[in-house]
């Protein structure tokens, strides 16, 4: 019998393509999570154009003033209209949370990757240097590099993505080592494949979808350092606003306006809580084993 | 129940061929059962009408390819389905007199482990890792006796002693770690037996063992159902297993029963196309007899599950109305019943068309 | 086992070299001048002269560092530049403060994380998994700093409940000591429920969906004794593994929280001295909670082995 | 009886010769007696010392000291131990006061209750450093105790019990103190909480009955507060801006050049905004060093108004259109309002400013290394006006960020350094504040308040311009 | 069966291979776990070889070893009569094309992220075999090949049953023109039924490209149906290497006895009681001393404890390793003696492969 007569076998084939996204979409806490971080997100990028005042200037016939028609969220003490630093505020907020992950993942999986694949000295040497930036809490770390780079948004956000690099470098480096040993990391091998392209086909796209669920809820604490580096000084610098930096000052009117609290709180609270319920959907949606 | 109903579905002809086999009334018989899972499309039911009765003392096994619904029966009649997703449609399942399908979950769990207890099929991961061997049987025990603790654990050393387990007072201290599959696979008959059920559902209790290890496991079950007198279910897809132990067979396809009989029957004289090319798909022991018949495809999946027989798209023996029109659980002898509608097939499909 | 603690103890020694280097670098990294810091409002040359002399601070930088380390092997991390204080001193009398804070968070974080887990691990999916759930999350997305200050301002002030901050050493008055620090425990404790919680959920599922979880209900056994003996044991292995690897995260919300709270702890200290360029500070508490740190993970390894029947034994 | 106080930050040494911060200072003044004290129109008092006089040519100062005076370890307070703490203060190798006590060549113990002080040279800041850190005695026997920091022993009304640092610190009544029946309370805990309105919030709670330097945001609060009794002081110090005219590359800007573009950023500034918008009232606007209560005040320098056109007109002469600078100023939340307000009106007479927070440590390290355009400084202040002036634009001034150097201003202000009479030298540094006027190397912005804030409880508490606690009188109603 | 190969032409050859691996040690004394312990064979051009023994006794590392996917501990292979421990990294690279591997887990086995066509063209890719459009009908070609369709080529694994899994993995090793093919338990983790069209896709193949096949197994039926000649391991060694008839007609060593013993026989008309194997197999990491089978061995003498036996060959050319193999000569032969299927079975056997072919061929004529 001709091998060709086999493929009267194949009968049909299940269509299940987007099984991620169905199921990410049936997660009610994802979408939920990924609506509120969409909304933000959206408010960042357009926000600055629909901000109905600038964000900057001073105005002394409007100061603390509570919310009304004219100032939706009120005035800060210096008398800008609230709403539209917080428009501006989200694109450093959000800025502050995404660049400093997306640092620490650029640095972080490279060296977890290497340091899993190849084991031996270079695992122990990454791998001590790890445990030694983990062993420094995470907020001093960043709080002294970020005052050796000098106060600044992009310090700020460099500092916090070296912070929070050593996590991921852990984290790739353990799921490279169960990637590792699957058995199609060794067909890879048993075709001739060398280890660049193992890694670069094999093992990344592998170790790849945990790394971004630790992404979404690392940018919820990124964006937290940085409320706590503002709140230090160390963070967005006057007079541009960030929510942190604007929470920071708020608290000093705490009594007086609470407004000038209650919104960019609540704001970190929704953005962080939006990339946190995005994270665990994901995680759920990205896991075999959850239905 | 059905016997009163002047009609006579397929179910209550097998239970006369039953009734013929034996002569007592089944311990446990099941009646269209359906379960169907959340997830599933509209009107595929993973298990599907099934019937199929156990008596005492006998040995009922239920083979079929991974995914056709065994475990999901097995673990409907134990009510060990998780719900949601799975959900009984429909069926009746007496034991005892009783109709378990219809049983409040407490009333459930004060049968489980008592009058019915189960085998499950991975030895590895079904004991629990933090308690002691000892301590996981006696549980058991102390749930449904009313005893102590301590005449639990005594009672736990007899059936390690029962299962063979060298020196029995050790292992009762022991950690499911420390012991082998098969070892483990006899704890898991232990707890099982603990408390001397009247049904045993056994769910492929050997297919993670080695041969050799199998063949010990057996030997072992079929020995202690010999002294107790309990009823069996086991549930298996090699037929090697099913010749060895079985007294009746029920065939499962993509959650059907499609045939089902006295084992002789089913190995001798099978009648359902499915049946066959199983048959033909095992190489043989003896000398090579050339190659090996297969059953082309594969399961389809449940959006394109046919409506009628199940097996059509795969069936060498199929036209349309087999996949529209579902053929009865037909009886070929007594007791020996086939889902086909060519079935006996060398009389509907002996010429070649 | 004790061979096992010989080996990680070996392994951290190079870790703790490591972060030597980093906070010796870091804190050389740092702009400023610890001495015109140390000077005061005059910046008298010649006292800054004498400072920089005094603690070194003109020698190459390998030399400080052995001079540092060569020294704080024999135990003498040296004293405070701000205020005279030995910085073994100032560790010693921290280390308690900031103990209590976090053993309290941590009674707090797990107080509300595992039952919160393990309900809405049992209740998947339905109203009271996702209301555990945003509630957990809730605690890990309010700024540390913002929610103490509305304790503080609500608690503290308006209602007058509690003391607003400080601390009291429970030697001294034990209830009072317990008052002020509830409102701190609560507020770092509720940042690590929620991940404690995540963490004993998604532990409990995955119990949950284990073949002996299906043994032991085909027993018979009823679900609460199903959850809580069966489950919740082998999903204890990793919350208490994680438990112990926390007190890392809560040293760092430590920072933020005794500053808000003015409790004279270790993150005060460090922060303060981090400001105020007090190296000799800075290089202990950190050595100090690093050391801390890394005897955490030795002690989850070691708690990870001993909640584990199947690595115990063959320990 | 426990007075609570709440310091801004915590204390540094509690060494007065070794000690560098001001809440430091505000613990000395109940834990150390100094020879002389001064009221609250800066003029001096006695304290240790019943009586002093100045020696021919100004070059030696003569001390009578108070009779049965002790120590809190018992130890007589007599002319030996006054010695010896002066030449402490002279030699001990870090010693902060050493450039305070330059001119003292020796100390003369005369006899048991008289010490003279000889000068090298006639200074007419002598009193008032010893008025300060300079002039508190410590107990001699003590001294000698390497841990003496640890357990400072003086003669204040209050004697040292305890202090963990970053919590509190803790004094008891001294009862064999000369004048202890003026002295109310048995305990006083000084504790230090950096965040205000977290000091603001435990005053309000009951748990501290006095906080030092409260947010002028909480001004309105605390006067609308039935419970609380604010109480501010205009301070002897000054916030202002230090500009870079000869530090380094970066003088080398318009700014720095030219006097004009300085002269137009003065103008630009709106010093009413600041102290009505960031100050709440309680920053009034500063033209010069030397507070209303003091008598070095002019009224001539007073600053001058906002004028956007003139200053316009300036840069126009001075030849540039817009002018770049970096503003750098410490973490704080006010000194940020305040910089961000400067920021916005001179952008509207042609500046282009850029705000750069510095957290302190690196600040003082840049401002030193010349590293600044404008540098945002505060100055505590010195009940001698050439502590308010000397070190800050004398062309070695320790203080001098900006290099700002003047011989004509140098000559002025050291002439004023030994003059003892007051009207003479006041003619001295209105001829120096004059030059500095047009310079600008200082734009003063406004004097430094002490608003402190106590609960109605606390009674007789008097606040000083100094900034100082002092407890004398003060009790708890009923 | 045939031996159609010459039988001094050996492609791939096993000597004294070894393979100790220094396991954990995490809480106790590292254990070296013998894996593979001392394994000499040789393979044939053309044949299919078959390595059979319990969970645990060396197999896939052997496979492994074959392939040098894994260093030996001590040994050498050699393949073409050239030891293969000593390429180059090109002369490597040329023998991953000759050698290939198919894996047991069909579900691990693939790259989950990587599409079918892509899977299968990156050997071809990395060999530089085709490019482009020569390429992509290469791998059309080798889906056809093993039963799949060509254009389900942009799918994933993960929409693949199964059995299609498996055939991709064929299709992988077979995209570089392999010469010999090691399958490690290619069908155990399939279904009856899709086991069956695997086993016969892997004997079509194997005649269409001359290919060499080493099977490593552990369900004895599928040996007997595939393989010329089998090796039996236990605990790292080979015990006994034969002929797949002589072997299942008249086993040798004790084990191998015991081993076609323990089978369940699917004929329900012949149950009969067994004499079984007791207890387990003891832990690589400490195998018994002298004769490692002693411990389960119902012959076991005094001298199996001391002494090792050698694998020496018997006069028919057979190798087996037991101080005692002439004596105990049948005594479990012929317990393999499965009847002939009933009258009606081979009836109705006949009559469903007649309707299957048909069933075929329609398809096959498809373009
Ligand atoms: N929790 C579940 N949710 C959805 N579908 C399920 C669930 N459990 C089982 N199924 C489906 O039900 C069908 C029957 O499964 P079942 O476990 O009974 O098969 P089985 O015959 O026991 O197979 P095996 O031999 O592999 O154990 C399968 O198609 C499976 O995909
Ligand atoms: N990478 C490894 N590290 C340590 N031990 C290993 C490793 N690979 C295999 N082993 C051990 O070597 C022994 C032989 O393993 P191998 O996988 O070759 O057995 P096998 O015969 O293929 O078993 P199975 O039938 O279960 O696949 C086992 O005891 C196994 O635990
Ligand atoms: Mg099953
Ligand atoms: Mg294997």
């Amino acid at each position: 019998m001709t091998a060709t007569a086999a493929v009267a076998d194949d009968v049909a084939l299940p269509k299940k393509r987007s099984r991620v996204l169905s199921k990410f979409l049936k997660n009610k806490s994802a979408v939920v999570g990924g609506a509120i971080v969409l909304f933000f997100i959206l408010a960042a990028v357009v926000g600055p154009y629909l901000a109905p005042y600038d964000p900057i200037k001073p105005s002394f016939t409007s100061i603390r003033k509570p919310p009304s028609e004219l100032f939706w969220f009120g005035t800060d003490e210096l008398g800008r209209d609230m709403f539209s630093r917080m428009l501006w505020g989200a694109r450093a907020s959000i800025m502050a949370g995404v660049v400093s992950v997306f640092i620490a993942i650029a640095l972080g999986v490279p060296f977890g990757l290497i340091a899993g694949y190849f084991g031996g000295w270079i695992d122990a040497s990454i791998s001590r240097a790890t445990d030694a930036m983990l062993a420094i809490p995470f907020l001093i770390f960043a709080i002294a590099l970020a005052a050796f780079l000098g106060p600044s948004l992009t310090n700020a956000m460099i500092a916090i993505g070296l912070s929070a690099m050593p996590i991921f470098i852990r984290l790739t480096r353990g799921q490279v080592l169960t990637v590792k040993a699957e058995d199609y990391v060794e067909g890879a091998r048993a075709i001739g494949l060398p280890d660049f392209w193992i890694m670069v086909r094999y093992v990344l796209p592998n170790v790849l979808p945990p790394i971004l669920v630790q992404g979404t809820l690392t940018i919820a604490t990124a964006i937290i350092a940085e409320a706590s580096l503002s709140f230090l000084g160390l963070g967005q610098q006057p007079p541009n606003p960030s929510w942190g930096s604007m929470l920071n000052t708020a608290k000093n009117f705490m009594d007086q306006a609470p407004w000038m609290s209650i919104f960019p709180g609540s704001a970190i609270f929704l953005i962080v809580l939006g990339f946190n319920l995005l994270g665990d959907g994901l995680r759920d949606a990205l896991d075999p084993r959850e239905q | 129940m059905g016997h009163e109903a002047a009609r006579q579905s397929p179910a209550e002809v097998r239970h006369i061929g039953n009734a013929a086999l034996a002569s007592e009334p089944p311990l446990l018989s099941v009646e269209g059962l359906s379960v169907r899972f959340d997830s599933a499309p509209k009107g595929v039911n993973v298990v599907d009408d099934v019937s199929f009765s156990v008596s005492k003392g006998k040995t009922l096994c239920i083979v079929g390819e991974s995914g056709c619904g065994k475990s999901v029966t097995s673990l409907a009649l134990m009510g060990l389905l998780p719900t949601p997703p799975a959900r009984i449609v429909a069926g009746s399942a007496m034991f005892d007199g009783q109709d378990l399908l219809t049983l409040s979950e407490r009333e459930r769990a004060d049968l489980r482990g008592d009058k019915m207890a189960m085998i499950f099929q991975e030895p590895m991961t079904s004991l629990n890792p933090a308690f002691t061997v000892g301590d996981q049987i006696a549980e058991g025990i102390v749930r449904h006796r009313k005893v102590s603790k301590a005449e639990a654990m005594e009672r736990a050393l007899d059936m390690l002693r029962k299962v063979r387990i060298p020196a029995p007072e050790k292992r009762l201290r022991a950690y499911p770690h420390e012991m082998s599959g098969g070892m483990r696979q006899r704890i898991m008959i232990a707890m099982a037996l603990a408390n001397d059920p009247e049904l045993l559902i056994a769910d492929e209790p050997t297919t993670a063992l080695d041969v050799t290890i199998q063949a010990q496991i057996l030997t072992l079950i079929r020995r202690l159902q010999e002294e107790t007198g309990t009823a069996m279910i086991l549930i298996t897809h090699d037929l090697g297993v099913v010749a060895e132990v079985a007294d009746e067979v029920a065939v499962m396809y993509a959650g059907h029963v499609v045939e089902s009989g006295p084992v002789e029957a089913i190995f001798d004289d099978p009648q359902h196309p499915y049946t066959i090319g199983l048959m033909g798909s095992v190489p043989s022991l003896g000398r090579r007899q050339g190659r090996l018949a297969t059953i082309r495809g594969t399961v389809p999946p449940a959006e394109l599950m046919p409506k009628g027989c199940r097996f059509t798209p795969r069936c060498p023996f199929s036209d349309t109305r087999c996949g529209n029109e579902l053929p009865p659980l037909g009886e070929i002898r007594p007791g020996h019943l086939a889902r086909c509608w060519y079935a006996p097939l060398e009389q509907k499909r002996g010429t070649a068309a | 086992m004790l061979r096992y603690i010989g080996r990680r103890i070996l392994i951290a020694i190079p870790t703790l070299i490591i972060v030597s280097l980093l906070v010796f670098a870091l804190q050389k990294l740092l702009p400023g001048d610890p001495v015109l810091t140390m000077a005061g409002e005059e910046r008298d040359p010649q006292v800054l002269a004498f400072l920089r002399e005094k603690y070194r601070l003109d020698d190459p930088i390998p030399v400080q560092y052995f001079a540092w380390i060569g020294s704080a092997l024999t135990g003498n991390l040296g004293i405070s530049l701000r205020t005279d204080i030995p910085v073994l001193d100032l560790i010693m009398s921290k280390l308690p403060v900031t103990l209590e804070l976090a053993i309290m968070a941590m009674i707090v974080a797990l107080a509300i994380g595992i039952p919160a887990g393990i309900i809405s691990a049992v209740r998947k999916g339905t109203a009271v998994d996702y209301t555990a759930n945003v509630i957990a999350l809730s605690g890990l997305s309010i700024p540390n700093f913002w929610l103490g200050i509305m304790l503080i301002m609500l608690i503290s002030v308006r209602w007058q409940l509690l003391p607003a901050s400080g601390y009291v050493p429970p030697t001294e008055d034990l209830w009072l000591n317990i008052k002020t620090m509830i409102m701190p425990a609560f507020v770092l404790g509720t940042g690590l429920a929620a991940s404690l919680m995540r963490h004993t959920r998604s532990a409990m599922l995955g119990v949950m969906r284990s073949d002996y979880i299906r043994t032991a209900r085909a027993k018979g056994l009823l679900s609460r004794k199903v959850i809580l003996k069966h489950a919740l044991r082998n999903a204890l292995v990793p919350i208490v593994t994680l438990s112990t690897l926390l007190f890392g995260e809560l040293l760092a919300g430590a920072v933020l929280t005794e500053q808000i709270f003015t409790i004279p702890g270790f993150g005060k200290l460090i922060v303060d001295a981090v400001f105020n360029r007090d190296y000799a500070v800075v290089q202990g508490v950190v050595l100090c909670t690093a050391v801390g740190f890394i005897f955490m993970n030795l002690l989850a390894d070691v708690l990870y082995v001993l909640v584990n029947p199947r690595l115990r034994h063959s320990a | 009886q426990t007075l609570r106080i709440g310091l801004n930050e915590d204390p540094d040494v509690l060494d007065p010769h070794r000690a560098r911060t001001f809440v430091g200072r505000i613990v000395f003044t109940s834990l150390c007696n100094k020879l002389v004290d001064i009221t609250p129109d800066l003029k001096f008092t006695p304290e240790l010392a019943t009586e002093w006089g100045w020696g021919d040519d100004g070059k030696s100062l003569t001390f009578k000291l108070r009779p049965g005076v002790k120590f809190h370890d018992g130890e007589p307070l007599n002319a030996a131990a006054v010695k010896a703490n002066i030449d402490r203060a002279r030699t001990l190798p870090d010693s902060l006061r050493k450039s305070e006590l330059s001119s003292v060549e020796s100390v003369d113990a005369v006899d048991d209750l008289t010490v003279k002080i000889n000068l090298s040279r006639a200074d007419a800041t002598l009193l008032s450093q010893l008025s300060d850190r300079a002039g508190m005695i410590m107990s001699p026997k003590a001294l000698a105790s390497a841990d003496f920091a640890q357990k400072p022993v003086c003669s204040g009304p209050y004697k040292f019990v305890e202090r963990v640092q970053n919590d509190r610190i803790v004094l008891e009544k001294f009862a064999d103190h000369w004048d202890a029946k003026n002295f109310n309370f048995d305990r006083i805990v000084f504790q230090p909480i950096p965040d205000t309105t977290v000091r603001l919030a435990n005053l309000r709670s009951g748990n501290l009955d006095l906080i030092e330097r409260l947010a002028p945001s909480d001004v309105p609060a605390v006067k609308s507060d039935g419970n609380l009794v604010f109480a501010p002081v205009s301070g002897i110090g000054y916030q202002g801006l230090t500009i870079n005219t000869n530090n380094g590359e970066r003088a080398k800007s318009p700014l720095g050049r030219d006097k004009r573009v300085r002269q137009a950023l003065e103008l630009s500034i709106d010093r009413n905004v600041i102290n009505e918008v960031v100050g709440q009232g309680i920053f009034p606007p500063a033209g010069q060093p030397f507070p209303q209560a003091s008598p070095y005040h002019n009224p001539k320098f007073a600053p001058p108004a906002r004028d956007v056109a003139k200053a316009k007109q300036l840069l126009k002469e001075a030849g540039v259109d817009r002018v770049k600078l970096e503003l750098t100023f410490g973490t704080s939340t006010t000194t940020q309002q305040i910089a961000e307000i400067i920021q916005a009106m001179a952008a509207e007479s042609g500046f282009d400013i850029t705000l750069r927070p510095t957290e302190f440590a690196a600040m003082q390290k840049e401002a030193q290394a010349g590293n600044f355009d404008v540098n945002v400084i505060g100055w505590s202040g010195r009940v001698d006006p050439d502590g308010n002036i000397h070190p800050f634009v004398s062309c070695k001034g320790a203080l001098n960020d900006g290099k700002y150097c003047n011989e004509q201003v140098d000559k002025l202000l050291n002439e004023a350094r030994v003059i003892n009479d007051e009207a003479k030298r006041k003619q001295l540094y209105d001829q120096a504040q004059e030059i500095l006027k047009q310079d600008l190397p200082i734009i003063y912005t406004y004097y430094q308040p002490w608003p402190f804030v106590q609960t109605k409880k606390v009674q007789n508490f008097k606040p000083y311009p100094d900034g100082m606690i002092r407890l004398k009188g003060v009790k708890f109603g009923s | 069966m045939s031996v159609m190969a010459n039988t001094s032409d050996i492609i791939l050859e096993g000597v004294g291979l070894k393979k100790h691996f220094s396991s954990g040690g995490l809480l106790s004394s590292p254990t070296v776990v013998r894996a593979v312990d001392g394994v000499s064979l040789d393979i044939r051009r053309g044949e299919t070889f078959a390595v059979v023994g319990e969970s645990g006794c060396g197999k896939s590392t052997l496979g492994r070893l074959l392939l040098r996917l894994i260093e030996p501990t001590g040994g050498d292979v050699r393949y073409e009569g050239r030891s293969i421990l000593e390429l180059n990294k090109s002369e490597l690279r040329r023998l991953r094309r000759d050698l290939q591997i198919i894996f047991q887990d069909p579900f691990a086995s693939l790259n989950p992220r990587m599409n079918v066509g892509d899977i299968i063209a990156e050997p071809i890719w990395l060999h530089n075999l085709a490019a482009g459009r020569e390429k992509r009908e290469r791998v059309a070609d080798l889906m056809r090949t093993v039963g799949l369709l060509p254009t389900h080529s942009d799918r994933y694994p993960h929409e693949f049953s199964g059995g299609q899994r498996q055939r991709i993995g064929i299709a992988r090793a077979l995209a570089g023109d392999p010469k010999l093919i090691v399958g490690d338990e290619p069908v155990s983790a399939l279904d009856v039924s899709i086991q069956a069209q695997i086993i016969n896709l892997l004997e079509d193949l194997k005649d269409r490209f001359g290919l060499t096949l080493v099977i490593v197994a552990h369900d004895l039926a599928v040996i007997r149906h595939m393989s010329d000649r089998v090796a039996v391991m236990y605990l790292g060694e080979i015990v006994e290497l034969s002929d797949t008839d002589a072997l299942f007609d008249n086993p040798l060593h004790p084990y191998t006895q015991a081993l076609l013993a323990a089978i369940p026989i699917p004929s329900p008309s012949s149950r009969q009681p067994k004499v079984l194997l007791q207890g387990d197999v003891p832990s690589p990491a400490a195998p018994p001393s002298g004769c490692r089978f002693h411990t389960r061995c119902p012959h076991a003498r005094a001298v199996c404890k001391e002494q090792h036996p050698a694998l020496e060959t018997t006069p028919d050319g057979r190798q087996v390793a037991c101080h005692f193999w002439r004596e105990i000569q049948g005594a479990g032969a012929g317990s393999i003696s499965a009847p002939p299927p009933s009258a009606a079975l081979t009836k109705r056997l006949a009559l469903y492969r007649t309707w299957r072919e048909r069933q075929d061929k329609p398809v096959a004529t498809s373009p």
